[in-house]
């Protein structure tokens, strides 16, 4: 009944703050480069999945529908999904149950920002992400969200900014060998990012992924078909999402308990059971040098609280026992929203298939898992690939 | 992208493709665009539980609603309990003192263009409310060092006749004196 | 591909024009409690996936998803949302279902349009900013680098100056393509507006619906051209309204119910966005019915469907949609509707319920106003409007202006 | 009903005003900025051909969208700014839904030499005519007001 998923090819743009290209052709560039890889022609492939995060960046409603000419998608069965950030590693899970279900055979999947468009900066769509009723009279910045849960977060463990600086410098330089980054710094130290501006305490500037243009795409394909495309298939082994109650005020923000139940149902899928000792790497999201603490907790990949010491020892190093965003992350390579399934998604690929070039994992990485984490603190989305 | 540029980095994604452009490649016009302001405007009704907590705060007082399965009295309140997904039960009204659960020092607008006088914003707990239920809310009347998490901090109101109905009738939180508890 | 997915439970709310009494979560409630209990199952421990169908300029929020999971009951369960009408929720149920991993999903589409301000707007801004939107009129130019500052006590004006004559109603992309549908097919306004006067005669018999009316064909032909040959009475109003579905696989199914609607097939296809080089004969719903008929086994969609509803957000439309969906020849929509067969005792009885043009047109919740008619209908619970002997209907539904995507389910009578 | 209390008093609801407003610059994109760029300096319009599937795209793009292959520089091609009237309609009403002023005839336009068209304003006076089939072309703003935007156009006239 239930279809093995294999992954193809995956390909990704260049990340900058504004690109040239228009949100159509952001999302052609990257799928072609996909489709490459795969070796695949447009009518080979049966569905498309859109994945964007919110319209009021582009600036066009309904924008699925604009994009999808960019996506190989005309005159095929083609549908967007959204989860805010979670969209990054949604629409692969999306990608996952097309296939899965044995609806489709080969199924492309395409995630496309390009939060440039939106002036004067892309946090001014930010702003109509809040409860317009609680929250928005109050003319709140994006960033409180993420100093307070932050803030939280630090004084619940007594975790030191120190420790928390050191994932800001561990992927910046990690993003050093990824061509497409935008914040890549083979000489970022603690200091830097210490000294670097407050923007609203704890945040500082080099704590913060940037806003960017970008696309990525990714081809799925099931097992019976596989064969035609490659010897030395990569495997969907698990997903998983979870959202939490829009009411953020309700809940404690130390411990992203969402994050934990979208790992759980993934694990369980994959048949994981232990998964520090399982998993050989992860890419958990980090648009904030903390979020990728909070998350590798939230994924059970170390105790509550742990995080920061296991970063400090140098386990998460990308030659360290547990490489955590060997990608370079959205610290490092940029924060196109949906686009990021290029770092929390294709990076698992690359890695796994041995292709990752100058950011390849020594060792022989068997199972990595990438994790993506959207809304108002709320939405998490997991994916598990093994080879 | 030519070939060889192309076959400049090792491993995949083997290219990176894109323009680049900055700021002044716009202020100088040396690419095209289309500029558009839309017309996006709302007008959300309330429904029962928000109308309700709106009213109150203009009357200075902060209301509650309890769900009777959980046992939670919810602020804000709602009309259903996300919990139990039923319909929440009878109106509680709440003191306008409470703890900090969070907060952060902002020296950022909402359009990220930097401010000199910080913003203290945190979210409070009400008191006679579920453990954690509260909202955020502003702080004032203190120094931003003395902002602590754990505090206890008390509304204070604007005068009844600026009141609106709106969150901002509160006009923020100050430390609650110790002859207050 | 051995587990069926059936429809265990329905819920709606009542339609209507406005609903000032309730906030979109209240309305969100009402339909998704209504549905679980419907399908008699609690959605704290039952249900393993919710699906919203929504888009964030409809709502007002630039990130919809974040207001949705504990209205419908997701909280702290997997829940995401899908940028498409409601049926594509329930097309991804269904693959959701058939992975395995999956067994109940809960499906959600709704309106608050009564919310929208500037509805018109709003649809202009789903069109091509650099090669459509233009042509609607005069682009503000704001000072660059100026930010807008609007808030409740300083709410920006409505209508700008030059807006208040100027920018044309997206709608116009409706009237172009009613005129090519009539040029092409020999169909006649006073056809299409007998389209407008059967749905509006239909919704007098379904309590939930808003724009029941009796009218008359010279009452239509004499509404004024808004978009010439585009009358006011050709467009469907819109309209407030949330509809749940509760997707389920067989076995689950059967130890809650006897009487199983099973969801057979469906398709779903998109053509290009772009207006210039986009053709106007609905590709996309017959690409869309291809597939749903392959899945669902049926080879001769005239006999084997007993009743459809079709999107009607225009009259011709419903037509339209008719032939693209291989129920009708090219050009034969109008006779068939002349001589009845399209009602509700004929031999396709097509918009039981109304359609957009009797109950309104609610949006993202479109499909699922659909595909609920024909649920109540296969179940026979739609009283007054009850059409006999059904077994097999279909729902289809377009995303309307500007777009040129569609969706269509089958359904079956277990 | 789903819930134990409802609003009954009319005066009680209440309403929040609030918006999604932004401001958004849209580049041109690639494609569309060789056209724009081109619009400024000259009188005619810029058109792609698909290598594969011989298409005259219409406005200009990176790639074919049928066939999923980049177009090479080569084959751009200046096409003329004019056309034939495919469609058109007679739009009577604002965004708001109120009575526009003059009513507005909108053209979908093929353009000349190519197959894809253009939404266009038909200038005229004569709302009760038929323009399918009618030639026009295209009333571009002076050279020295273009600004690289679809509104060099100003309309369409009969030719």
């Amino acid at each position: 009944m239930k279809k093995q998923v294999a992954v193809i090819g995956a390909g990704m743009t260049l990340f900058r703050r504004k690109l040239k290209e228009t949100g159509k052709e952001l999302s052609f560039l990257a799928t072609k480069m996909a489709m490459e890889e795969a070796g695949i022609q447009k009518d080979e492939i049966d569905m498309v999945v859109m994945g964007s995060a919110p319209d009021a960046f582009d600036g066009i409603h309904m924008k699925g529908e604009n994009l999808l000419d960019g996506a190989a998608a005309v005159g095929k069965p083609y549908v967007r999904v959204f989860n805010g950030g979670g969209t990054g590693v949604f629409a692969p899970i999306a990608g996952w149950w097309h296939v899965a279900s044995g609806v489709a055979d080969v199924c492309l999947v395409v995630c496309e920002e390009k939060m440039g468009s939106c002036y004067p900066h892309p946090q001014t769509a930010f702003r109509h992400i809040w409860d317009p009723i609680l929250d928005r009279p109050l003319n709140p910045n994006l960033v409180w969200l993420f100093a307070m849960e932050m803030n939280r977060y630090m004084t619940v463990h007594n975790i030191k900014k120190e420790d928390i600086a050191l994932v800001a410098v561990k992927n910046k330089r990690n993003a050093v060998g990824h061509p497409c980054a935008q914040l890549a710094d083979p000489n970022i130290t603690v200091e830097d990012v210490l000294n670097s501006e407050v923007m609203a305490w704890p945040v500082q500037r080099l704590d913060i992924s940037p806003p960017s243009d970008g696309a990525s795409a990714l081809i799925f394909c099931s097992e019976d078909v596989v064969h035609k495309f490659t010897d030395d298939p990569i495997w969907v082994a698990g997903v998983g999402w979870n959202i939490d109650s829009t009411m953020w005020t309700n809940r404690d923000l130390y411990f992203p308990r969402y994050v934990a139940n979208a790992a759980k149902m993934a694990y369980k899928m994959a048949g994981i059971t232990n998964p520090p000792k399982e998993i050989d790497f992860a890419e958990p999201y980090d648009p904030f040098d903390y979020k990728e603490l909070h998350h590798m907790e939230g994924l059970l990949l170390c105790k509550k609280g742990e995080a920061p010491i296991l970063t400090r020892e140098g386990v998460t190093q990308r030659d360290g026992d547990l490489p955590i965003c060997p990608s370079g992350g959205l610290l490092g390579v940029g924060n196109p929203i949906a686009a990021t399934m290029g770092q929390k998604v294709c990076e698992l690929y690359w890695q796994l298939a041995g292709k990752a070039g100058k950011r390849q994992i020594p060792g022989d990485p068997r199972v990595g898992v990438g994790q993506a984490w959207g809304d108002i603190m709320q939405m998490a989305t997991v994916m598990i690939l093994k080879r | 992208m030519s070939e060889e540029e192309k076959r400049q980095f090792e491993g995949y994604p083997k290219y990176a493709p894109g323009t680049h452009v900055r700021d002044k490649h716009i202020y100088n016009k040396e690419i095209t665009y289309t500029w558009w302001e839309p017309e996006v405007q709302y007008s959300w009704s309330l429904g029962p539980a928000m109308s309700r907590f709106l009213q109150e705060l203009k009357a200075g007082k902060i209301i509650g609603k309890k769900c009777n399965t959980c046992d939670r009295v919810i602020v804000p309140p709602r009309m259903f309990c996300e919990y139990c997904y039923n319909p929440t039960g009878e109106w509680v009204y709440l003191k306008d003192t409470g703890t900090v659960e969070t907060f952060s020092i902002s020296y950022l607008d909402p359009d990220a263009r930097r401010i000199e006088e910080p913003i203290l914003i945190g979210v409070i707990s009400i008191d006679g409310a579920a453990p954690k239920h509260g909202f955020m809310h502003y702080f004032g009347e203190m120094k931003p060092e003395e902002l602590k998490i754990g505090m206890r901090v008390k509304a204070v109101w604007k005068p009844e006749n600026e009141r609106t109905g709106s969150i901002t009738d509160i006009k923020y939180f100050r430390p609650l004196r110790g002859d207050e508890e | 591909m051995s587990k069926k997915v059936c429809i265990i439970g329905i819920g709606h709310t009542d339609f209507n024009s406005m609903t000032p009494d309730v906030e979109w979560k209240e309305l969100m409630y009402e339909a998704c409690q209504k549905a679980y209990v419907d399908a008699g199952i609690n959605p704290r421990k039952d249900v393993d996936s919710f699906i919203t169908c929504a888009e964030d300029y409809w709502e007002g929020f630039s990130i919809f998803d974040e207001f949705v999971p504990d209205q419908i009951g997701a909280t702290l369960r997997p829940c995401c949302t899908v940028c498409g009408d409601g049926l594509y929720g329930l097309g991804n149920a269904y693959m959701q279902i058939k992975t395995g991993v999956i067994n109940v999903v809960s499906v959600e589409a709704h309106s608050k349009v009564s919310d929208l301000l500037t509805y018109g707007d709003i649809v202009l801004h789903a069109f091509d900013p650099l090669y459509e939107r233009p042509i609607s009129g005069p682009i503000e130019r704001p000072n660059y680098g100026g930010s807008p500052k609007y808030s409740q006590d300083h709410p920006k004006p409505l209508v700008g100056k030059t807006n208040e004559t100027e920018r044309v109603h997206p709608y116009f992309l409706a009237g172009l393509e009613m005129q090519y549908y009539l040029k092409k097919t020999g169909t006649t306004e006073e056809q299409c507006a007998l389209v407008a006067v059967k749905n509006k005669k239909n919704a007098f018999f379904n309590p939930y619906a808003d724009y029941e009316a009796n009218i008359t064909v010279d009452d239509v032909m004499k509404s004024e051209y808004l978009f010439k040959p585009l009358k006011r009475y050709d467009i469907s109003p819109n309209v407030d309204g949330a509809v749940c579905f509760v997707l389920a696989d067989e076995e689950t199914a059967k130890s809650l119910s006897d009487n199983m609607i099973y969801l057979e097939g469906f398709g779903w296809s998109s053509e290009t966005p772009w207006i210039s080089t986009r053709g106007m004969d609905a590709l996309y719903a017959k690409r869309a019915a291809k597939m749903a008929y392959k899945m669902a086994g049926i080879t001769q969609p005239r006999k084997e469907i007993d009743i459809v509803e079709v999107d009607d957000r225009f009259t011709y439309k419903e037509l339209q949609h008719l032939e693209a969906l291989g129920l009708a020849r090219e050009g034969e929509a109008a006779k068939m509707l002349e001589e009845g067969e399209l009602n509700l005792d004929g031999a396709l009885p097509t918009n039981v319920s109304g359609g957009s043009l009797g109950v309104g047109n609610c949006l993202e919740a479109t499909g699922l106003q659909k595909a609920l008619e024909i649920v109540t209908q296969l179940r026979g619970h739609a009283g007054k409007r009850q059409v006999t002997d059904v077994e097999t209907g279909l729902a289809q539904a377009w995303r309307g202006i500007p777009s040129g995507s569609g969706v269509v389910a089958i359904f079956k009578k277990g | 009903m789903t819930f134990t209390e409802k609003q009954t008093d009319p005066t009680s609801p209440m309403h929040w005003r609030g918006d999604m407003q932004a401001d958004y610059l849209y580049p041109s994109g690639i494609a569309g900025d060789k056209f724009f760029k081109h619009l400024k300096e000259h009188d005619s319009f810029l058109a792609t051909k698909c290598s594969k599937c011989g298409k005259i795209l219409f406005p200009p793009r990176l790639y074919c969208e049928d066939c999923f292959e980049e177009i090479p520089e080569s084959n751009w091609i200046e096409v003329p700014a004019s056309g034939t009237v495919k469609l058109f309609t007679v739009a009577t009403i604002n965004a708001h839904g109120k009575k526009l002023e003059e009513p507005k005839v909108i053209g979908l336009i093929n353009i000349d030499n190519t197959d894809g068209c253009l939404l266009g304003i038909i200038k005229t006076t004569d709302y009760g005519k038929d323009f399918i089939g009618v030639k026009v072309k295209a009333v571009l703003k002076p050279q020295n007001e273009r600004e690289g935007t679809l509104k060099d156009v100003l309309y369409f006239e009969e030719y």
